[in-house]
């Protein structure tokens, strides 16, 4: 049996930062994971993430990994993979099987940051071959280089649901359809925005009346439902698809710290059965703390953070800190967590109807039930002007803590300002070069750099691009618009590729001048 | 709803459940009291399904043997549910001249009451289960053993007398005893509810003892913590209950297809107590190693769940199964050593004749609460 | 820590629906229809529900069919899934071969 | 059509072990060595993985990360292997489960 300062089961991005802040404090750490490559959910998260630049924003997911890997590993963690904890014991004993054979292993302290597990909702035909978790399908293609499937019906209209879907496209994938019981899309409206102009439909108020398929998928019933979710018969819409995947929320992964005993409470806020802890992640029993999804659903980003605080509070109770420098990390950390939990996405506004933004201006249903704003819509929003010569279309219309536009412009032409969920506004004293930082630092692809007149009656658009293959110059294609319908011929005028990008490039295409607000997407002949 | 009836029994486990099925049936109104949340949530859930004879102190025999002859071949028809009754014999392992010598100790005895029950060799045991590791030197042979599954035995008997009318309430820990004018008649529990029955029926396992003290009654029990296993569901194999000389592992193949299996660390006795019983980090592992000495083809069988259990031990490792004369109305059903299950249908019909008919089929007088008391 | 809870309340007839016969417990093959009777024979907590049916006993310990099971047996109770205490969780939380399990004298690192 | 994907906009070329033979159902099909079981049968179309012990229902990938045991197969002879958190080796014998052996039943459905 071998004893630790600190065992972290879990090197997701709360364990991870949980060992890297106690391991600072100068605590011997030793992190489980029961999978072959460390980072938890991060490495399948492909996406570049919100947030502001203290937490990683415009950093994809599996490079925050690399990156939480690699100080982890300078400061001295074990990171122990392939090594499953099989159980939590009295005394904080833990066994983990690892190889062939099970180990005993006992910490001064614990920090159980096992995550969540996936909900799952029930219809005929659920069991059949090619329904799948939306996990599962992010696993296949960004871990094992592996098509879910040809064609996919997405269930679930959340991040997960609106993030996989676009993530499918990228792979190759064609996706059918978004469905969502609920009457308005879950997740960012960004998100949204960016599988919409894509060409793929939503059907909200909408969920599967079946699965078809004897032996394995071959396609889809949904229908319409009302407002106590029984279908509306005559709205059956059908899907030739072999793939569905199911995006309906996670749940925490809270096992291990039942079953050792924690005094556990089951919160719908939070997302089900969480331990009762106190502000430092502490649990009912002494020394064993929680961190990320386990303790309550949330954002990597958060998550991170919960994590660097149990981490620290860990090192405290052990002497390797004093209270009061713990106190004062304590609420540096709980600044930048409370910051992210502000917007219109926070956890007390879950479940309710906003209708207006921080700013006043109406929210749009039709980004909330089709996953695009309208032309008319977006003349509202203050990253929208209309000037001579190139300038960013900012296409943001929700309040989420996010600002790394902001800092991308080199002019100074985006202000967001003090509260990072405020939608960012042109700076019109300020002069755009029309360098492409902030296209490619938006997280949510939400910007565009716009020409209205480029001569001869033709503006261009240049738009974030992470597809293969790349369009060359000279390329002529069809502009689609923001619900992506084909909205007018397109000329490749400019592909551009940057490490500074890192995979969004910058394709600008001349459109028709009349178009210059319409064209935001591209589709190659 | 009257909190009046009949009989009033303390403990919602398997004999709770058995007794007031039988009492119901008889016609009594009854009501289960159970502390926990759940019915059948101590050693009648967590017990592994052991329906023998062989074994068993020549005391409780006679309840066995009444059980295995008179209700378990009826008792899935009867409660409705799939109690997986097998009655295919018990066969108790030996692999050194030091095993062969217990059981034959253990035979004998059990033949002088009865039983049949014989020693065979390594071949007559292999051509019972021919799964068995070839180093089983031989075994104790008993034939009318079997198993059965406890969880939905349990529940069967609940179901069923909860149809019959018995009214069970649970989270409702019984703590105090009263007697009014010389009888034992009402029953206190912790949320402060009084009930009020003509009969008191104590199976509340562990909890029996200071129920029972709170009028004067001590019946010497310890508090162990067995634990026990089950794998993953494999292709039918066999149907014996198994046991060995060392008492290492026991168990048998479930109808699922599972295998159950029990088995001892030697620290049963001084495991800590943390409110629940919570498994120790090293009886699982100690466990598997036995049942592979005798069953290497299982080693590569997965284990899905280990569980632990109070079980309440008598001094003298018989239960306690008997009216209690000075305090009249007052029945003692507890202490029944981690071997209730096979006996819980007998327990709970014979103490259904007692209170209705005030004589049983079976003489229990062995198992008297005053055996631990100084003459009269 | 216990709560009261009597067995003997009225929670109406079992009425058939037409998706009783949705599996719900995916290794266990477990149906809606099944979890729905088990209510109203008795089994009031997930507990009891699992150890009378065997829903979440299979190999997957209940990973995916535990909320799906929540869900439904409160609604036959006419209760809130949060007022309904999960089962147990139990020691392996994968399945693991006995002869690892059996292994503890291996090298620890 | 092969579902590998053979170049992403972002993760570039996927990195892959030593190409591999294995057997499914007695057939030999190609994978990755160290892949698991279940991307390299699916790479070469293969969904369903098994048939439940009492409906006789197909199942195949279900959460991909090793929880749910959808996708348990027999593996090398032992059932309930995870495929998709088992690594595919050279020379592996993988089969179709039926309930909870690799011996074919008669489908209760038909």
């Amino acid at each position: 049996m071998k004893r630790y300062d600190l065992i972290v089961v879990g090197a997701g991005p709360s364990g991870l930062s949980a060992a890297i802040e106690a391991a600072k404090c100068g605590m011997e750490v030793i992190v489980f994971d029961e999978n072959k490559k460390p980072g938890g959910q991060l490495f399948k998260q492909i996406h570049k993430f919100f947030g502001s630049k203290e937490h990683k924003a415009k950093i994809r997911g599996f490079r925050i990994g690399q990156d939480l890997l690699r100080e982890a590993d300078s400061l001295g963690v074990h990171v122990q993979l392939d090594a499953t904890v099989m159980g939590m014991y009295m005394d904080k004993e833990i066994t983990v099987r690892i190889g062939d054979g099970i180990q005993h292993y006992k910490g001064d302290s614990i920090i159980i940051a096992t995550g969540a597990s996936e909900n799952m909702v029930t219809f005929p035909g659920w069991t059949l071959p090619g329904v799948i978790g939306a996990g599962a399908a992010q696993t296949m293609m960004n871990l094992h280089g592996i098509k879910p499937g040809n064609r996919v019906l997405m269930l679930g209209t959340g991040n997960v649901g609106l993030v996989v879907s676009y993530q499918l496209l990228q792979a190759g994938c064609q996706v059918a359809a978004l469905v969502d019981a609920a009457p308005r899309i879950g997740g960012y409206g960004v998100h949204a925005s960016k599988v919409s102009r894509c060409g793929v439909p939503f059907y909200l108020s909408h969920t599967i009346v079946k699965a078809e398929g004897n032996d394995c998928v071959t396609g889809v019933t949904i229908a319409q439902v009302d407002e106590q979710f029984k279908f509306i018969p005559g709205t059956e819409k059908h899907f030739d698809v072999d793939t569905i995947c199911i995006a309906v929320g996670l749940s925490p992964m809270s096992q291990l710290l039942k079953m050792a005993g924690c005094k556990m409470e089951d919160n719908p806020r939070k997302g089900g059965q969480v331990p009762l802890c106190d502000k430092y992640g502490e649990t009912s029993l002494k020394g064993v703390f929680v961190a990320g999804d386990v303790s309550g659903i949330e954002e990597a980003s958060s998550a991170m953070i919960e994590g660097r605080i149990s981490g620290i509070a860990a090192a405290c109770s052990l002497g390797y800190i004093t209270g009061s420098r713990l106190e004062e990390k304590y609420q540096e950390h709980h600044k930048a967590l409370n910051g992210l939990r502000q917007g219109m996405f926070a956890p007390e506004n879950r479940g309710k109807i906003l209708k207006k933004t921080e700013e006043g201006i109406d929210i749009s249903e039709s980004l909330l039930q089709k996953g695009y704003l309208t032309a008319d819509e977006i003349e509202k929003y203050p990253g929208v002007t209309h000037q001579k010569g190139i300038h960013p279309v900012m296409e943001c219309s929700q309040n989420i803590p996010c600002n790394p536009c902001q800092d991308a412009c080199p002019k100074k032409c985006i202000k967001i300002g003090e509260n990072i969920t405020s939608l960012p506004a042109i700076d019109e004293k300020a002069q755009c070069v029309g360098c492409g930082m902030c296209v490619a630092a938006c997280s949510g692809q939400a910007i565009f750099l716009v020409d209205e007149d480029i001569g001869d009656g033709f503006a261009s658009v240049t738009l974030p691009y992470e597809f293969l293959p790349l369009p060359q110059k000279g390329d002529m294609g069809t502009a689609l618009d923001r619900s992506g319908r084909p909205c007018c011929q397109a000329e490749v005028l400019n592909i551009k590729s940057l490490p500074a990008f890192d995979h969004t490039n910058l394709l600008t295409i001349k459109v028709p001048a009349e178009m210059a607000m319409n064209a935001r997407f591209f589709k190659q002949i | 709803m009257s909190d009046c009836a009949d009989v009033i029994i303390a403990g919602g486990g398997i004999i709770g459940c058995a007794c007031a099925y039988y009492l119901a049936k008889r016609g009594c109104s009854v009501i289960v009291l159970e502390s926990s949340d759940h019915i059948g949530n101590g050693g009648s859930s967590r017990n592994g399904g052991g329906v023998r004879q062989s074994g068993r102190d020549p005391r409780e025999l006679p309840l066995a043997m009444y059980g295995i002859k008179n209700l378990w071949p009826s008792l899935s028809d009867e409660l409705e549910v799939d109690c997986e009754y097998h009655q295919d014999g018990n066969l108790r392992l030996g692999k050194t001249e030091e095993h062969i010598n217990i059981l034959r100790g253990l035979t004998t005895r059990a033949k002088a009451c009865g039983l049949e029950v014989e020693m065979i060799d390594a071949e007559a045991v292999q051509s019972i289960n021919p799964y068995l590791s070839k180093e089983v030197a031989g075994a104790s042979w008993c034939p009318t053993d079997g198993h059965a599954n406890p969880l939905t035995t349990t529940l069967g008997y609940y179901k069923t007398a909860r149809k019959l009318g018995v009214r069970f309430i649970t989270g409702e820990p019984v703590t105090e005893l009263r007697k009014i004018r010389g009888k034992v008649r009402r029953v206190v529990t912790s949320n402060g509810n009084i009930y009020e029955g003509e009969t008191i029926i104590v199976a509340a396992g562990l909890f029996s003892r200071p129920i029972l003290n709170s009028i004067g009654i001590d019946i010497p029990m310890q508090k162990v913590m067995l634990e026990a296993l089950v794998t993953e569901a494999r292709a039918h194999m066999f149907d014996q209950m198994l046991g060995t000389a060392e008492a290492d592992f026991y168990g048998h193949q479930t109808k699922h297809g599972s295998f159950v299996f029990g088995g001892t660390l030697g620290l049963e006795g001084f495991t800590r107590d943390n409110g629940t019983p919570v498994t120790n980090s090293l009886a699982a592992s100690s466990t598997c190693r036995g049942i592979i000495k005798y069953f290497p083809m299982l080693a590569d069988a997965k284990i899905v769940r280990t569980w632990a259990g109070w079980m309440d031990l008598c001094a003298d490792k018989v239960p306690v199964i008997s009216p209690v004369d000075e305090a009249p109305g007052l029945i003692a059903a507890c202490g029944f050593s981690g071997h209730g299950f096979g006996i819980a249908p007998a327990v709970g019909y014979n103490l259904a004749q007692l209170v209705t008919e005030g004589r049983t089929d079976v003489n229990l007088h062995d198992l008297r609460y005053n055996r631990f008391c100084a003459k009269a | 820590m216990y709560t009261i809870n009597d067995r003997s309340r009225d929670i109406g007839e079992f009425i058939p629906a037409e998706d009783d016969d949705m599996l719900i417990c995916r290794c266990e093959e477990i149906t809606k229809g099944e979890i729905r009777r088990a209510v109203h024979d008795g089994m009031f907590t997930l507990t009891e529900i699992r150890r009378y049916l065997r829903t979440g006993m299979g190999l997957c310990q209940g990973q995916t069919c535990s909320r799906l099971v929540k869900g439904i047996v409160a609604k036959e109770l006419g209760i809130s899934p949060a007022e309904l205490e999960p089962a147990t969780a139990r020691v392996p939380m994968r399945p693991i071969e006995m002869n690892i399990l059996a292994a503890e004298e291996t090298e620890a690192i | 059509m092969s579902s590998r994907i053979e170049n992403h906009p972002i993760l570039g070329k996927p990195e892959t072990g030593r190409k591999v033979s294995f057997t499914y159902d007695g057939k030999k099909y190609y994978g990755f060595e160290g892949e698991p079981i279940a991307a390299a049968l699916k790479a070469s179309g293969v969904m369903v993985h098994r048939y439940t012990q009492k409906e006789h229902r197909p199942r195949g990938i279900f959460c991909a990360i090793g929880r749910c045991t959808d996708c348990v197969m027999v593996v090398n002879g032992k059932p309930n292997i995870r495929t998709c958190v088992t690594p595919l080796e050279e020379g592996m014998t993988v089969e179709t489960q039926y309930g909870v052996s690799s011996i074919m039943q008669k489908r209760k459905a038909e």
